[in-house]
C-alpha cells in the first residue's frame, strides 16, 4: 500500500523526524491560509500516487498566500498519470545547501533490507547510481542483528559527512529504520533529504509502501488515513473484491487464466500468434465455479473485448469447478462474445464432462487455443 | 536421484487440519508421499487423512522421525510455523501460503541459512521428485513423470504446463521445484542450481522464468560460468505491462530493468536457449538431450 | 526499580493481557466501593514492595462491601517489612481451578533471558523447583531470535496443557515477553497465573522489575508513577542523591570505601578482629573531596556509630580528593567518633602530606586499620 | 606471555574526547599501553593525548591497524560502541562504562560470542599485563607486578588491594582481568580459566569473588574437574546482610544462595583455599607457589 506524501510525513513526524513546516489543503482556500500560517514562500505539490509530479506540472512555488491560492488552484484541477488531485501539499520553500538521498527497501537477491543514502539527492539519483555508483552507499541489514545507530553514523560519514552532521543524519536513517520495522514498509524513501543553508536537516519529500501482506498488523494506521488502499475503476474493485488479478491492456482478446506466470505465458503465446490481450486476469488458486463466472463477467465488462480464452491447468483449481462457472455465464446469457476454452489438469475429466453435455468445445492444448481465439477476435472486428 | 526430496524424506505437514492442509494431504498420500505427521496447535489426538495430529512441531518429529515440513498455516502465522520448523531442525521446510509478510520471510529465510536448512517458498506449489513418488506441494503429481531433467521455475500453474509438455514427449524430471512467487524466497534459482549441480541424475536443467526482479540474469551469469550441462530457459511476460517499480531504491539495487526481453537476452549470452511457448521448452531439451 | 502489584498490572493490561476484575484503594471507604463494583466477594491485597505479604498478614478475603472497608482498614494500617502499606487493591476473588506460575527473568551464567513455567504455580515454587525441578519449565531465549509464538505453545504443552488452553496460556507468555522487551524488565512473574473453573486464564498477581540502569529509557513510564523509585530515610536519600551506596547495618562502625568489592572485603576485616559495622557506605568511583565530605556527614547522621574507619584504595579516586574531604569534614567539626584513615593508591603522597599537614594519622594497611578501629570502638562505649 | 594484551595489542579508545577517556588514555600511555587511535563520533581531526580521534571504529582500525577497544563510552551509548567494536572485529573489547542496561549487555555479549570475541565487562577496571606494559583499563598499573600469577576478579578496588598485597609479597602476575561487576559480563570466571589454561607461563590462578549469583561455585566445580595448576581464592561478603533476592525467578535458575559462606564452602570443595582477609591471598599463593 503507497502512502501519499503528506501521509508518510505524518508518520515521519510522529517518529520525530523534522519535515518543512506546512500542512495539507484540498481547496485553494485551504492552501493560502496554509501558506500565510507559514509565513514565508512555498512549495505546492499535488498529492498523487505517482511519480513525476514535477514534469507533470505539479509542483510549483508561491512567494505569497494569494500566488499560492493560484497555484493550488491550478495543481487542484490537473491529472497526473491519469490520477486526479485531491489535495496538495503547502510547505516552506527551504533555503538549500545540500540535496541528500536518503532510503531503506529490501534487497531480493540477498533478501535483506538494504539501507541507501547519498550526498548528491534529488532527481537524477537514478542516473548517479548507474554512472558513479561510489557516491551512493549501501549497507545491508543484518536480520538477527537490526541496523544500530553506529551503522546510521557510518552511512553519514561514507556519504562525506564530517561533525555535527553525522549524529544529525545519521538519526533519519535509524528513524527511517524504526518506521520499517514498526509498520512493515517495503519500500521508503526521502528524496530530497535537505540540507539547508542554516544548517537544519528536513526530510523534504516522502515516500512510503507499506507491504500489502502485512496490512493485517495495521489496522489502526488503515483506519487513520481513511481512504482506499488504492485508485480502481469499476472492474477493477470488482476483480479485487472476488480475490482476482486484473490488469487493462489494449488488446481485444480476454485472457482469463489461473496463476500469474501462466496467464502471462497465455498472453505472450496469443501475441505469438499475432492477437492482443485486452485483459490479464489471473483467477488465482483453487477458484470455484462463482468465481470463474465472476471473472468472465469482469472480463466482459471491458468494452474492447471481442473474444474471450479460457485458459486452465488445474491443480489447486478443479477443472469440473471451472467448467460449472463457464456453464453459468453462459446460461446467464453472459457470455457476448466467442469464447475458447482450453482446460486440463485436476478433475480435467469431469470438467470435460459438463462442457461436452453443454455443448461447449474445448482445446487441450495452449498453442491451439492461442491460434483459434486470435482468429476468432479477427473475423469479429 | 533427486535433490531435497527422496524415498526417505518423511514429511510433517503443518496446518494439517485446516482446509487446504487436508485436502493436499491427502491428494499427497495418494501420490505417494510419506506423511508421518500433522501439527496444528491445540487439536492434538486428532486424526487427519489418518494422520495423528500433534500440538507441536517438536512433539511429531520425535514421535515419528519426520525429516521434512510442508507448511499450510495462514499467512499471519506461517512465518512462525516455520521457525518452528527449522527449530526442529526439518530440512527442507516448504511453506506453500502465499501472502506472508516480506518481514516475516526475510527472518524466516535468514534463520534457515544460519541452521543450513533450505526452505522453499513461500508461495510455493512446493518440491516434487517423481521417481520416489515424493511430493511436498499442491502440484497435480501426474504431470511431472521420472527422468533426468530438473526443473525450476518461480510460477505455479506454468510449471504444470511446461511439466505436463515434458512429460507428453516422453521427459521427464529429478526433481522439480516451484521456487515461489514473492520477490524474497528461501531458495533462489542459483541455489537451487547448486543444489542440481550436486546430483549427478540431473543431466539438464529447465529454468522457468517471469518478468520482475533479476534472479535470472544472476542465475545465468552463475550458469554460464560454473554449470556445465545443458540448460533450457522460458521467461513468461514478453508482453506484459511495465510492472510497478520499487522507486528511484529498486533500481539502485537491482540495476536491473526486470523485462522479459533483459533476462531472455541474458540467457542467450550465457548459451542457454530460450524457449518461446511452454510447449517449446520439451523440443529444446529433446535438442541438447 | 520495583513495580508495586497494581502498577505491574496496568502495564499487563495495557498488553491486552486479562487480570481480575478491581481497582486500586487508598482509604477503606474506597475499597468498600471497589468491591460493590465488583459485585462479588473480593480479595483486599496491601501494595507494598515486598514479598510474603500473606504471611504478614497483608492479604484477605471479603464477602461483602462492608467486609472489604473492615479488611481494607486493617491492612492499610499494617507495616510490612518496615513500609507502611498505602494503598490496598480489590480484586474479584476468582474461583480457582488450577494456580500455574508464569515468569521471565534473566539467567546470568548464559547471558541470556529465561522463560519459565509451571503447572503448579503458588506459593511453593521454590520448594518444587528444588524438589521436582521436572515441573518447571524453562526455556532461554536466543538473542538474535527472541521469544516466539511457537516457543510460547511449546512452554504451555511442556506445562501440561491442550487444546485450547494451549494458545490462551501461550499468550501470557508472549505478552510477558513483549512487556520484557518494552520496559527493559529484569523480572516479572504471574504468580498465581489463575486457571478458573469456568475456564478463564487470569494474572492475578504480578510483580515487575525494571532495569535501574534502563530508566533513562522509560522516562514517560516513571513520569506516569509519581512516586519515588524507592522508599528510603533521610540518610539513604542523601546518600542515594550524592551517588553513593549506602546500607545501614546493627554494629557500630561506620565503613566508608570505594568500590564495592573493597567495602566488603573492609567489612569482613572489621568482623574479623571482632567489629561490627554500622554502615555499608560505597563512595563509587573518582570521588572528590565533597562526595567525601558528603559520605562522612551522612555515615555520622546514624545515631549507631561509634568510630569511623575510612579505607580508599585509589585508582579513579585520587587520594589527595580524599584527603581534602576528610580535612573539610573535620574542620567543619563534623567528625564527633574518633576515626581511623587508610589510604594508598593514586596520589597517595599528594594525599599523605595533606592529612601529615593537617595531623591526621592515617596507616598504610587494611589490617592494622580495621584492628584500630575495633579498638576505638570498643573504648568509646 | 600472558592473555588478551601483549605486546602487539593495537588499542583503540572510544569515547576518548570524554573526560574519562581523556584522563585514562594519557594514564594508560603513562604505563605503556599502544593507544593508536581514539573514537568519538562527530570530531573526527582532533588529537587527545597525541592520539588522532576518528568518527567511526572502522576509519581508525583500517588507519592504524588496531587490534583491541577500550570503551569509555556513557552508558546509554556503551552498548552501541560495543557492538560497532565487535563489527570492527576488534579483540578484545573492554568496556569500562558502568550502568549499561542489562539488555544492551545481553545483545554485545551474544553478538561478540558468535563472532569469537571477547568481551569484557561492563562495569569492569579492565585488564593489565605487567610483563608487556599493556593497561586496557582505569586500574593503577604501579599495584600490578610481572610474574607466574593469573588474577581474576569481579571487582574494581578490592582487585587493586589484592595485587598491591601480591606485588608487595613479591608475586607478580601474567594478566590481571577485572571481569566486571555486573550480573551479565562478557567474560565469566569458567571462561577467564579456560583463557588462562592456555598460557603455560601463567603457574596459579587467583579467584576474588564476591556474594551474590553462582559464577564462583561454576568456576570451582570446572577447575575442580579441569584445571590442575594452584588457584587460591577470595570471597568479599562475609558479613554482609543478606542481598535483595530476584523473586522466584532467581532462585528457580541459580538454585543456589550466593552467599559467601556456600561460594567459600563450594571453593574449598574444589581445594581451593580461601583467604580470610585480601592480605592472605598472597600468603597462601607462596605456599603453592
Amino acid at each position: 500500500m503507497k502512502l501519499l506524501e503528506h501521509e508518510a510525513k505524518d508518520i515521519f513526524r510522529a517518529f520525530n523526524m523534522p519535515t518543512p513546516p506546512g500542512g495539507v489543503a484540498k481547496t485553494p482556500e485551504e492552501a493560502m491560509k496554509v501558506a500565510a500560517k507559514v509565513g514565508k514562500p512555498v512549495v505546492v505539490k499535488a498529492q498523487v500516487l505517482s511519480g513525476k509530479r514535477g514534469k507533470a506540472g505539479g509542483v510549483k512555488f508561491a512567494d505569497t498566500p494569494e500566488q499560492a491560492k493560484e497555484v493550488a488552484k491550478h495543481i487542484l484541477g490537473l491529472k497526473i498519470n491519469n490520477l486526479s488531485v485531491e489535495a496538495v501539499l503547502v510547505e516552506e520553500k527551504l533555503d538549500i545547501q545540500q540535496e541528500i538521498y536518503a532510503g531503506i527497501t529490501i534487497d531480493r537477491n540477498k533478501r535483506k533490507y538494504v539501507v541507501i543514502g547519498s550526498g548528491a539527492g534529488g532527481m537524477s539519483i537514478e542516473e548517479l547510481a548507474e554512472e558513479n555508483p561510489e557516491k551512493i552507499v549501501k549497507m545491508h541489514v543484518d536480520p538477527s542483528i537490526g541496523f544500530l545507530p553506529y551503522n546510521a553514523r557510518e552511512m553519514a560519514t561514507k556519504m562525506g559527512f564530517r561533525g555535527k552532521q553525522i549524529n544529525k543524519l545519521a538519526s533519519f536513517f535509524l528513524k527511517l529504520w524504526n518506521i520499517v520495522e514498526v509498520h512493515d514498509v517495503e519500500l521508503t524513501e526521502i528524496n530530497p533529504l535537505i540540507l539547508t543553508k542554516d544548517g537544519r536537516f528536513l526530510a523534504a519529500d516522502a515516500r512510503l509502501n507499506v507491504d500489502d501482506n502485512a496490512l493485517f498488523r495495521h489496522k489502526q494506521m488503515m483506519e487513520s488515513l481513511k481512504r482506499d488502499p488504492v485508485e480502481q475503476n469499476e472492474r477493477e474493485k470488482l476483480a479485487t473484491e472476488n480475490d482476482m488479478a486484473y490488469v487493462e491492456l489494449d488488446g481485444n482478446i480476454a485472457c482469463i487464466c489461473n496463476g500469474a506466470g501462466l496467464t502471462m505465458a497465455t498472453l505472450d503465446t496469443v501475441s505469438l500468434y499475432g492477437g492482443k490481450a485486452s485483459t490479464f486476469l489471473d483467477l488465482g488458486g483453487g477458484a470455484d465455479a462463482e468465481r470463474v463466472e465472476k471473472g468472465i463477467e469482469v472480463a466482459l465488462m471491458y468494452p474492447k473485448v471481442k473474444a474471450i480464452l479460457i485458459n486452465i491447468m488445474g491443480g489447486i483449481t478443479r477443472c469440473d469447478e471451472v467448467a460449472k462457472g463457464i456453464l453459468a455465464a453462459r446460461d446467464d446469457g453472459d457470455i457476448t462474445v466467442p469464447m475458447v476454452v482450453r482446460m486440463v489438469g485436476t478433475n480435467e475429466e469431469e470438467g470435460q464432462e459438463i462442457l461436452n453435455k453443454a455443448g461447449i468445445p474445448f482445446l487441450k492444448t495452449m498453442e491451439e487455443a492461442a491460434s483459434k481465439v486470435v482468429n476468432l477476435a479477427k473475423e469479429a472486428k | 536421484m533427486a535433490i531435497l526430496a527422496d524415498k526417505d524424506t518423511r514429511v510433517i505437514i503443518q496446518g494439517i487440519t485446516g482446509g487446504q492442509g487436508t485436502f493436499h494431504s491427502r491428494a499427497m498420500l495418494e501420490y505417494g508421499t510419506k506423511i508421518v505427521a500433522g501439527v496444528t496447535p491445540g487439536k492434538s489426538g486428532q486424526e487427519v487423512n489418518g494422520i495423528p495430529v500433534f500440538d507441536t512441531v517438536m512433539e511429531a518429529k520425535e514421535a515419528h522421525d519426520a525429516t521434512a515440513a510442508v507448511i499450510f498455516v495462514p499467512a499471519p502465522f506461517a512465518g512462525d510455523a516455520a521457525l518452528e520448523a527449522i527449530a526442529a531442525q526439518l530440512n527442507p521446510v516448504v511453506v506453500i501460503t502465499e501472502h506472508v509478510p516480506v518481514r516475516d520471510e526475510i527472518r524466516v529465510i535468514h534463520t534457515a541459512k544460519r541452521q543450513g536448512i533450505t526452505v522453499i517458498g513461500p508461495n510455493t506449489p512446493g518440491i516434487v521428485t517423481p521417481g520416489a513418488k515424493q511430493k511436498l506441494g499442491i502440484m497435480p503429481g501426474h504431470v511431472f513423470a521420472d527422468g533426468p531433467v530438473g526443473l525450476m521455475s518461480r510460477s505455479g500453474t506454468l510449471t504444470y504446463e511446461i511439466a505436463a509438455g515434458m512429460t507428453y514427449a516422453g521427459i521427464g524430471m529429478t526433481t522439480a521445484i516451484g521456487l515461489g512467487g514473492d520477490p524474497c524466497v528461501g531458495l533462489t534459482p542459483i541455489e537451487a542450481v547448486k543444489l542440481f549441480e550436486k546430483d549427478d541424475n540431473t543431466k539438464a536443467l529447465v529454468l522457468v522464468g517471469e518478468i520482475g526482479g533479476d534472479a535470472e540474469e544472476r542465475a545465468a551469469a552463475y550458469i554460464k560460468e560454473n554449470y556445465d550441462r545443458p540448460v533450457v530457459g522460458y521467461i513468461a511476460g514478453r508482453t506484459a505491462p511495465p510492472g510497478k517499480r520499487m522507486g528511484h531504491a529498486g533500481a539502485i539495487i537491482s540495476g536491473s530493468t526486470g523485462t522479459a526481453q533483459a533476462k531472455i537476452k541474458a540467457l542467450n549470452d550465457a548459451g542457454i536457449p530460450v524457449a518461446e511457448k511452454p510447449s517449446d521448452v520439451a523440443r529444446l531439451l529433446q535438442d541438447v538431450l
